[in-house]
């Protein structure tokens, strides 16, 4: 305990000196500063703020240093996290797929020289990265790769379409599950490609959602190079880094109400807003039942998330557990969504212009968006799959 | 008696509405509008030929241009529309504003407007909406007395077809309290009266809404339609009439919305298999399916009540209402899930359900609110 | 209109002069006639009810006059159902195994020699009948039937064993599914038998249920003997004939909770008499909430059962139709045992002894009983497995 | 600090705690109690073997003959009693009768009951209930003073392990109206006290239960526990604990209802192929695993606070409470349905468990309860 506390103390000292008045307010979704070439900053004091965070390393505070991170120890990590919620700092960079996915699958699988180009690069926000796993009719079939790389002595190159890749349009570098023997069955014969985007081989286009996003893109390789150093595990084993990292993409998922930059009002504040109130009683009894139910189901996750944190020592969930938060967590997602515009009335229902503020314009497209949850990142369907597989070892 | 069967004449009407509606209005002419901003989101000249087609005079006697053809009809025409989520005035100037004129309104009255709205030249909306949720006994918008005349003061949110309209039907307090079903009056308003104001309100269906200030209107005795204080007498059933095509609008896009995804079920491949063999998908459309049956039998048993089939309509109307929030709800998020990745893209109609459902879950009251009535009606 | 209306007053005038005032009362579950050798009556009023209706033949209102029935129109039987629940009238023969199912069987499938020979016997209420269908082990797979026929030329020697036959221990005949090929494939090779029970070589074990009863038994079948003529429908094409009643069994179970003499009151009584109200609204607004969904979905339910049976023209419902009743009205039922325990809260859960009504006694067993209505006649599963192909016509 | 991961202590204490129930009181134990009307429902065996192991005193001081290990200690014990089904006096004679006198008590009375406890002569029963539906707050009982005494007056039911208790903690209306917190005091009171008369219930769960009538008891002002009037204070967290010890139990039974599903899905063919490959029923348990994670993590936490890890107790008991009573529905249905007509036979223990959990559900607050007041601990 008492080195944590001391911790604390210095951490706590530290972000009231440098965190900027402004980045203590909850953040609108274009707010945060995401990195890379086209990254940029909503204001000054977001700039500073990134600036002192990089310099100490706690754009990844548990990064190694020499790779630009922090240095922390998992709890070290936890108390900087959790001081910086309760003082409402910003991340001064966006948990985006190089943090999240790519750099823990470089650390396992990376050699020395992939880890020194790579992941000070990410740690510091100069590369963005996005994930270039779905591809057109293969929906949750994700082995399922048509996107082929050839063999060319010092590079491939690399011909094909992926799908759902998100924010491709804003980044840098792609990781990519290619196709490397064509003759080899299904998961045999991918490999775990990294691909500069910044060339001509390479076009993305970006596709409206229902929640009038533009967040995932198409992206279309016609004779891409790419290196052959900058391809990550084995030749045709790409198969086994992209399980390990589909199961950092559930645990990043399940976390998504935590760390998303979503609407400002809990549900409860929204009910207390919208719904009229007797003796500190919401009067509308079926909405006050459905907003306890959610409410109760959202605590119980996030105990069973503090649970699994605490239970693995080490600030990472069982493997066998990512897939049971991955599907709670987003379905979840879907019912506060659909909770909220319940509790909100016609005042949720405001897609733009006025008669609607701009926390309420939020709630619709978030909602709207959270239908993708379930969706992206492995279904639920499949998320259910793994479980009735992996954990409960029932026969196929 | 058989209530529930179509009649031959009903089955035609509805055929051929769904013949027009899948010629002239598809759904890709509602997302043309929309992507266009075509403001208000209607097709003028739908409405006419629409009007052209007697829809508009469906449940109005033939005095008054219409076809005196029932609630049974109309609802035909209503499932139909909601196929083809066609954007049109007919649920505000027809199947609320005509209807509630035709049940409170004087002979004069009916005389003047109706004809007109029969064949499209006049819309109504009704203004009937002051907070978020639908509680019509709660109104404190204000009417005052002020010799012959009433000065009208207050906010009206969430006007159905508020910007096509001609002419409000307001609903306002002339005495008692909020919450008392007594003290209500509706007065008919001009959109260009003195004092008038609405503003367009772009909501996630992409339909015509409105909120209207009202900041001293003045109007006359002439205006008021049905009796003062006692307007509740004429508008409960109104909206219990309302409630009911409304549903059997929504029960049109559950049905569409279900009918597609079975299709894509039938066809789209993923592990080498159709997704329609995957037996956790086969229940959960099976289960779907059996919701919409009983969603189907609820609102023909309504639409019959309308036309004077035994059953109580209060009852009716909030069973037919609560249900239909319900599955749809439940039947455009199985829909948007069964699509995958393609089910959450602008690209797909699914889309374009899903957000209509959420709009018209709100109109003239959500589950919560039918919950509590069905159980009050019943004496619990 | 008219010629039903004249029909209505008759029978209420003739159901006014002839019910005795004891059957107009609700009935205990062991009240009921049900016919057949073991059969009794509760009462003398019982015993001259059921005479009466059974000479105008309206133990089977709607079946020809010349197999003892009363030779009404669908109509016409309605109208007396209809008039008897309105005056309270109780069923003066229980409708059992032989009215629900083997009787439309025999008329579509039966010879003529078979029907004179059957049908009045159940009408008449002098034969019981149990029926027949699951084994041990197979479950769900109905189509598994191990049980044999072999064909000894004049008769059939039956060995085997059935599983879940309801009121086996106070039936005189079975109708039975047997293996008359071994060889053919499992469908196929299955023959109808009507069997008499009472001989030797049949033994019937009653089975206890969570309920408490017994009303399920296994029948053993050792070297029994069954004539020729009492194969129904042809030899190894008995699977037809079980298809067709699978079909009226799910519609008998779809209606369970109109015809079964369970608890008195209805839920909404149950809400009253347990709970406290204010203003005429229940004051506990979770349980009101779960009772009006409740509420409202048997009411949809009764309201789609009226719609089939005006659209089918003929009081028969379309075959696609019966699984989905079927599986809606027992998962209704079951909800409504949940509910009514929920509202009773600890009066609902006595067993036995004193504390309790009798009416407070009967709602844990019909509750506890409910839970085999999913599982009887064909599981809820396989319903939606049916939907999904017959209805859905959903590729395998 | 990890407060959600057992000690060794702990982990030791549960693996024997679950050894010692599954060879000397399996299910089949249970069964052949109930099979042959042991009344009251419980082995004075076993009873005595289980407070020579010292769980009676798990919670208690070690100056009351207790171990002082905690409720995390008393929550693991439970959740193991739960999957064996185990009936014994545990529940109200040590998590809620002992666990009052600890709190309430004053030191003669705690030195006087709670060795007898702990060593198992001593049973203590808590008469709350008087109606239905669990609502502590509406006591009507009352208790007179009368000189130095009391006269107490009224009938309990639902009490439960009334049948074997030596005493009665009875909540006791000493002022106030029903709703308030203030006025409610508790007395202990020996079931020979004359007017006590106490009526065995017979319950679906086959335990022990009573209805006690109290004529005129006189009791004397030794016999508070706590102070007059003011027993809520004391009396609200006693029942906080039980409900997350119960829950606790609940735990055990959905866990083990749920591992021999799982178990019967692997084993079990239907159609030539094991029915654990059916996805629809795959997708079921594995949505069902999800669920008793939370429910897991829930009565962990809950424990956990009662020994001091932070977080508000009322919350997490309302919590608890709530998520088990709906998920031990949900699992002890499911398990029915999924092992079909085995199911619901008598021989098959599921239907055991099935019957457990509807009692438990009804002891100190069904989920309507609990949601409502987790409602108003938060503010809606």
């Amino acid at each position: 305990m008492e080195p944590l506390d001391a911790f604390r103390r210095e951490v706590v000292a530290w972000l009231e000196d440098n965190c900027p008045r402004s980045q203590r307010e909850p953040a609108g979704p274009e707010e945060l500063y995401q990195g890379g070439s086209k990254g940029c900053f909503s204001s000054q004091d977001a700039r500073t703020w990134f600036e002192r965070m990089r310099e100490k390393g706690w754009t990844v505070p548990d990064w190694p240093r020499e790779y630009g991170g922090g240095g922390l120890s998992p709890g070290q990590a936890k108390v900087l996290k959790t001081e910086m919620k309760r003082l409402g700092c910003r991340p001064p960079l966006a948990t985006g797929q190089g943090i999240a996915m790519l750099g823990p699958a470089l650390f396992e699988y990376g050699s020395e020289q992939q880890k020194r180009e790579h992941l000070p690069r990410i740690a510091r926000g100069e590369v963005r990265w996005c994930q270039g796993y779905s591809e057109p009719g293969a929906g949750s079939d994700l082995a399922n790769i048509q996107c082929r790389a050839e063999d060319k002595g010092d590079h491939f190159v690399v011909n094909g379409t992926k799908l759902w890749t998100s924010n491709a349009d804003r980044a840098d570098w792609i990781f990519c599950l290619v196709r490397t023997d064509p003759k080899a069955a299904k998961q045999a014969g991918i490999s775990f490609l990294l691909i500069d985007m910044r060339q001509n081989g390479i076009e993305v286009r970006p596709i409206e959602l229902i929640s009038g996003e533009s967040d995932f893109c198409q992206v279309f390789f016609e004779n891409a190079r790419a290196e052959k150093h900058n391809l990550l595990g084995d030749l045709n084993r790409g198969w086994t880094v992209a399980k390990r990292l589909l199961q950092h993409e559930r645990t990043l998922m399940s976390q998504l109400s935590e760390i998303a930059v979503g609407p400002k009002f809990s549900p409860g504040e929204v009910a207390r807003r919208y719904l009229s109130l007797e003796n500190g009683v919401l009067t509308n009894s079926g909405l006050r039942e459905q907003l306890v139910r959610y409410e109760m189901d959202a605590m119980a996750l996030a105990l069973s998330n503090q649970k699994a944190f605490e239970e693995s020592g080490q600030g990472r969930l069982d493997p066998n557990s990512t897939s049971f938060f991955k599907y709670y967590a987003t379905e979840l997602d879907k019912r506060r969504g659909e909770l909220k515009l319940a509790l909100m009335g016609t005042q949720g229902l405001g897609w733009s212009g006025p008669g609607f503020d701009s926390d309420e314009l939020m709630e619709p497209r978030t909602w709207a968006f959270s239908k993708a949850l379930t969706i992206a990142g492995g279904s639920s369907e499949v998320q259910l799959n793994v479980i009735a597989k992996r954990v409960l070892d029932l026969p196929e | 008696m058989k209530h529930l069967v179509p009649s031959d004449e009903h089955i035609m009407l509805q055929d051929s509405a769904r013949q027009f509606l899948q010629a002239n209005c598809p759904v890709s002419a509602f997302r043309h509008l929309r992507d266009n901003s075509v403001s208000p989101c209607y097709s003028r000249q739908h409405w006419k030929q629409i009007c052209d087609l007697g829809w508009s005079g469906i449940i109005l006697p033939e005095e008054y241009g219409g076809l005196d053809f029932g609630y049974v009809g109309l609802g035909a025409i209503m499932k139909e529309s909601g196929r083809t989520l066609l954007a049109s005035p007919l649920f505000a100037s027809v199947c609320l504003g005509a209807q509630y004129l035709l049940r409170a309104g004087s002979d004069t009255q009916k005389r003047d407007i109706l004809p007109s709205v029969v064949c499209g030249d006049t819309c109504l909306a009704l203004a009937i909406e002051e907070g978020p949720h639908h509680d019509p006994l709660a109104t404190l918008f204000t009417a005052q007395p002020d010799g012959g005349n009433f000065v009208l003061n207050g906010t009206k949110t969430f006007v159905v077809d508020g910007q096509c309209a001609n002419y409000f039907l307001v609903v306002a307090r002339t005495s008692g309290k909020p919450g008392d079903a007594k003290g209500l009056s509706v007065f008919l308003v001009d959109i260009d009266r003195k004092g008038v104001e609405r503003k367009q309100l772009h909501l996630l269906d992409a339909r015509d809404y409105s909120s209207v200030d009202f900041d001293n209107v003045i109007v006359g005795e002439d205006d008021l339609v049905g009796s003062m204080n006692d307007a509740w007498r004429y508008l409960e059933p109104t909206l219990d009439a309302a409630r009911i095509l409304l549903a059997a609008e929504m029960l049109g896009g559950i049905c569409e919305c279900f009918e597609r995804t079975v299709e894509y079920l039938r066809d789209r491949e993923q592990f080498g298999v159709k997704i329609g063999s995957f037996q956790a998908l086969r229940h959960r459309a099976a289960h779907l399916f059996a919701e919409i049956e009983l969603c189907k039998a609820v609102v023909d048993t309504g639409l019959a009540a309308l036309d004077g089939a035994p059953g109580s309509i209060s009852v009716l109307a909030s069973l037919a209402k609560a249900r239909l929030n319900d599955i749809a709800l439940l039947a455009t998020n199985e829909a948007v899930q069964m699509h995958g990745g393609i089910g959450v893209t602008d690209e797909l109609d699914i889309g374009l359900f899903l957000k209509r459902a959420r709009v018209a879950i709100q109109i003239l009251g959500d589950s919560s609110y039918h919950r509590d009535r069905f159980g009050r009606l019943n004496g619990y």
